[in-house]
């Protein structure tokens, strides 16, 4: 059954920035990824959600329940904050029991539903102390068991994992993914980090100028990015895109006055953007039937790859190779030819089937 | 390293200096006058150390009604002000912490209101009390909502400084857990605002304390403790003025004594 | 949302409330005591709007001797306590930004000078002015050093939050180019000071010009301005002292009009 | 020639940090990276160098000529900050000229310097903006034109470029490297990224608790860490640390109770820890000689790859894959022999040839 849906929603701000007429549903027990840059409309998003705002235009639903227009939020929706929101008066244990505490529960009712709820957010703590003694990843697995703690139909998170360090991050990434495996909640995390949405998406939601660029599952929106935006957006170093001629024949293509024996999706002429990713090219002929001329411009060492800048025509391309190349040396890369991608040059959406999920192909 | 930061000797010396001569040399030569016989205050050259102490001033002043009277007097009119301002300063910061356009406005009123001639205002203040049957009152109410006003901008820019360290998310998370804006007045703000609360109070009971120009003008008979130094002073009497200026300085050394900690640790400079 | 914001609301109109009583009533009070006949302003119940304008009070006013000679010097005793406390608050200020140590003690005693009770420091500071024959003086120059000296805090703390926001880096980088300490001050933080040097030095010129009771005690015969309003409104000629009163708002008023835009804004709360 | 020398320099702090004992040489024309996380001592090393500050202990000589105890900084040295401490309150042109007006030098030389300066530091525009008139990457070149206009022996870098974004951050590294390259200006630059100091540096130097940890190239310090410090901090994901037993035959190891076919360095018996990097690891057997058999715990979908959590014994071992495992599938990764590093499980130290420079492998 869809746990969130919205419909058309809008809340604009005066400087431009906001949600555009958004639709999106969210399915029970899913992890659901919003994923774009800063200032891209996530967090309005999330506090429409949440009923801390509310739309201009549009419907929300949640349960199947319309909450719209409701005057304050009911127990439907936690959210866990960017800065945690940990209320640094209290200790672990009243944080975690006040919005209890504001149920008007009764004491005894009030600590077996912390203590549950605190085994299940995997604390294993004092929880007298308060949250300027805990750790970093204790602090967020207060926040997560304040947010669990009533109970709630879905979890709101706002990067909460952007103000732990790098290490402890990839730590906690996979044991939130591990709970909502377990748990089977629903989740909707809002984040601008590749990696945090790639391995907690069940599903990601790419968002550009207030609006959804693509939803797909992390496979999908990475193997085939549905306009340029996803396809520079996503992967690090990002895509290579390069404009190019459909060759007058239909079969071929001209990167400047190079020719590429690869053919364009059926009935396309006139100019293309074709897109390769810097890990999808090799020296190694077996790789794949597409070869690429290319000379060789700079190299960096990177420890476990090299990345080599070429060009090819006079457009610039980025390779990622496990050896080292000489600068000035004319190279040859193989590439396969499904791993290219064609956009229209003006709209810059894709060309060919985006949404045919049955198609996803495994990596091999 | 030491030829690099010539310049900034100097200015470290400076600024010893300058504690020297406005603290430390008034408080000596209050104390050494509140003690010593007459002559010894005038003399020429000065006499750093008196030879003659007496406990003759002290005496007098403490031996006369109107002292007590108006020491009373004083801490009533400081204890009103300061609770009328810490209260109001509270709300005021609240709304400037919550809306942007409220906190511009807020903070030039503030100002402005800090800017204005105290004389100025003092006569139409008068005019306003004596209607309203405020002017020169026993209890000196009508003075002490003068001073709460006066107190008022830097109790509220000081707990303004409190409300903005407290991330507003907490009010937001707060909000989703149910509390109503009260509560999350009273259980997410004010225990996070006690050091705040604390000092808006004792700087605006202070400053309402020492206040003397409203004093003289708004409560002429009925006095507080600074105009009658004044007329101690005035009237030649300068020894038991200055025994009276020595008592009226106790809350101060109390407040310095209890706070020295705190006005000691203060790493970041404030961007005002 | 209005739901949610009902506190905040009451808040915000407590805000507004504030700046009408304390800025707006006053000031419309004394320019209607200033230009209404006497009867007018003491009326029961009280008249907003006068019956009989007169011009006698300001006619009364100028036409005086004293005035002039006291006008300058106002002017003259506040343009020396603002120089003064702007050239020495630079030089704290510059201590304190460099100087860890020098910032805790220097706020601290910067903080503690202004919490001691005017009244108690006035009195012994009497004593050293006459001592070294600045009591009383024509020109004011006694009284402007103690001008100078209680303006210092605040020009202090306003430009060490300017020096605050100038990066260590900068001196660093200069001094690698090469450039002296005296260089550096004067071609790298005085360039970037010139607004925080403005506001201490109208602050200061200010805070001296609406001084009451230093000048009071300190000037009793060669009086500078609020002390002059004080004895008209005491010897009865309210009228007149509102007059005068009116006249000495002038440089305020000047200065609220000239500095709206940096009053107005000022995106960020103080940090105090 | 050396062009700077740092003899057994010291500089603690009370707070424990600062330099200690620090030796090192740094060749005319090299470009020598400081490595290290931050709070380490790397800008008090720069500091000490510039004569922003002196040392307690050690000698400090530029180009022959001891510095240790000079009362100001000579022409010798510049430094390019991390905010790039332009003066904010002067045109571009100023700020370059600003050392020169310094040295009391006519208004027609500096002209010419700062315009000749100006071109090679690649600036084009003109300099009578001001820096919050110009993009993060002009302001960088006005900072380097400003260092380099008076022709200094050595140029100081303290991170400039970590307040540019990631994309702006790698073409600026590039023209810097280029600029070296042409130029052969000696810098000495300091950072904690890791992209950068393989990227930028001739030789980089690792610093751990203010002493030199290893002193190399980028393919020495990656390939042949000195310690386990420099083992877990290079790279990403880090290096896999193992501790294991060397079989009473001398030949083979024990990680826990597996067995592995991989004989330890001669003559060593007892504990030790065996490193092996994440992407050193594969499934096709023709990779390596050296098999291990894991379990396989969970995977990260990272774009171009999976991050695959697998345990070797009971001790966690993590892999870059380029194809998808099922969590708890035991698997069979293979690698080569060569690839694992083995250090002594007291003092940390690697074990085997590490000064070896002939030795360097080329990847394959």
């Amino acid at each position: 059954m869809a746990e969130l849906v919205m419909r058309d929603v809008s809340r604009i701000f005066r400087s431009g920035r906001g949600v555009r007429n958004l639709s999106l549903t969210v399915e029970e027990g899913e992890f659901f990824v919003v994923l774009g840059p800063s200032g891209v409309g996530k967090s309005t998003l999330l506090r429409l959600i949440a009923g801390l705002d509310t739309p201009d235009n549009g419907e929300i639903e949640i349960g199947g329940r319309s909450v719209t227009h409701r005057a304050r939020p009911d127990h439907t929706v936690a959210m866990v904050f960017q800065n945690l929101a940990l209320y640094p008066h209290m200790s672990a244990y009243e944080n975690i029991a006040f919005p209890l505490k504001m149920m008007g529960l009764g004491r005894r009712e009030i600590e077996e539903r912390v203590r549950r709820t605190a085994a299940l957010a995997g604390l294993e703590i004092d929880l007298n102390r308060r949250p300027s003694q805990l750790s970093g990843g204790e602090r967020q697995r207060v926040a997560l068991a304040r947010a669990l703690v009533r109970e709630p139909r879905l979890i709101l998170m706002d990067e909460p994992l952007s103000q732990v360090d790098v290490q402890l991050r990839s730590v906690l990434r996979v044991e939130l993914k591990e709970f909502q495996r377990r748990t089977r909640r629903t989740i909707v995390y809002v984040t601008h980090d590749h990696d945090s949405a790639f391995v907690l998406g069940d599903r990601i939601s790419v968002m550009h100028e207030g609006r959804i660029a693509q939803i797909g599952s992390p496979e999908e929106v990475y193997r085939r990015p549905a306009n340029l935006f996803v396809a520079r957006f996503l992967g690090h170093p990002p895509m290579n895109l390069l404009r190019c001629q459909v060759a007058e024949s239909g079969r071929g293509l001209w990167v400047n006055d190079v020719r590429l024996e690869l053919d364009p999706p059926d009935g396309e002429s006139g100019e293309l953007v074709l897109g390769i990713r810097p890990q999808d090219l090799s020296v190694q002929p077996e790789f794949g039937a597409v070869k690429l001329e290319v000379k060789v411009e700079s190299l960096e060492y990177l420890g476990a790859r090299y990345l080599v800048r070429a060009r090819l025509g006079n457009q610039a391309l980025l390779v990622e190779l496990p050896r080292s190349l000489q600068p000035g040396q004319i190279a040859h890369l193989y590439a396969r030819a499904d791993r290219f991608h064609f956009f229209d040059a003006t709209s810059g959406e894709r060309i060919g089937q985006t949404h045919d999920k049955a198609s996803t192909v495994t990596k091999g | 390293m030491s030829q690099r930061f010539k310049l900034l000797e100097i200015c470290r010396r400076a600024l010893s200096a300058f504690a020297v001569v406005t603290a430390v040399v008034p408080i000596y030569l209050l104390i050494k006058q509140a003690f010593s016989v007459e002559l010894d205050s005038f003399a020429w050259p000065p006499r750093w150390i008196p030879h003659h102490l007496t406990l003759e001033h002290l005496h007098k002043v403490t031996s006369t009604g109107e002292l007590r009277e108006s020491l009373i007097r004083s801490a009533e009119v400081a204890t009103v002000a300061a609770c009328t301002a810490t209260l109001l300063g509270t709300m005021l910061a609240y709304a400037m912490t919550r809306d942007l356009r409220a906190r511009r406005w807020g903070l030039a009123a503030l100002t402005a209101s800090r800017l204005l001639p105290m004389i100025a205002v003092a006569l139409p203040l008068a005019t306003v009390l004596i209607r309203v049957g405020l002017y020169d009152t026993p209890s000196g109410l009508g003075l002490a909502l003068v001073h709460a006003a006066i107190a008022l901008p830097v109790a509220a820019i000081l707990l303004l400084g409190a409300f903005a360290k407290i991330p507003l998310e907490l009010e937001d998370a707060a909000f989703l857990d149910g509390a109503s804006q009260l509560t999350i007045l009273l259980r997410i703000y004010l225990p996070q605002l006690k050091q705040a609360l604390a000092a808006a109070f004792v700087l605006s009971f202070l400053s309402s304390w020492d206040e003397f120009g409203f004093g003289l003008l708004l409560q002429p008979t009925n006095r507080t403790l600074p105009p009658l130094i004044y007329y101690y002073a005035v009237f030649g009497d300068v020894g038991a003025a200055s025994a009276l200026a020595l008592v009226s300085t106790a809350p101060v050394l109390i407040v310095l004594v209890a706070l020295r900690h705190i006005l000691i640790r203060q790493p970041k400079p404030p961007a005002f």
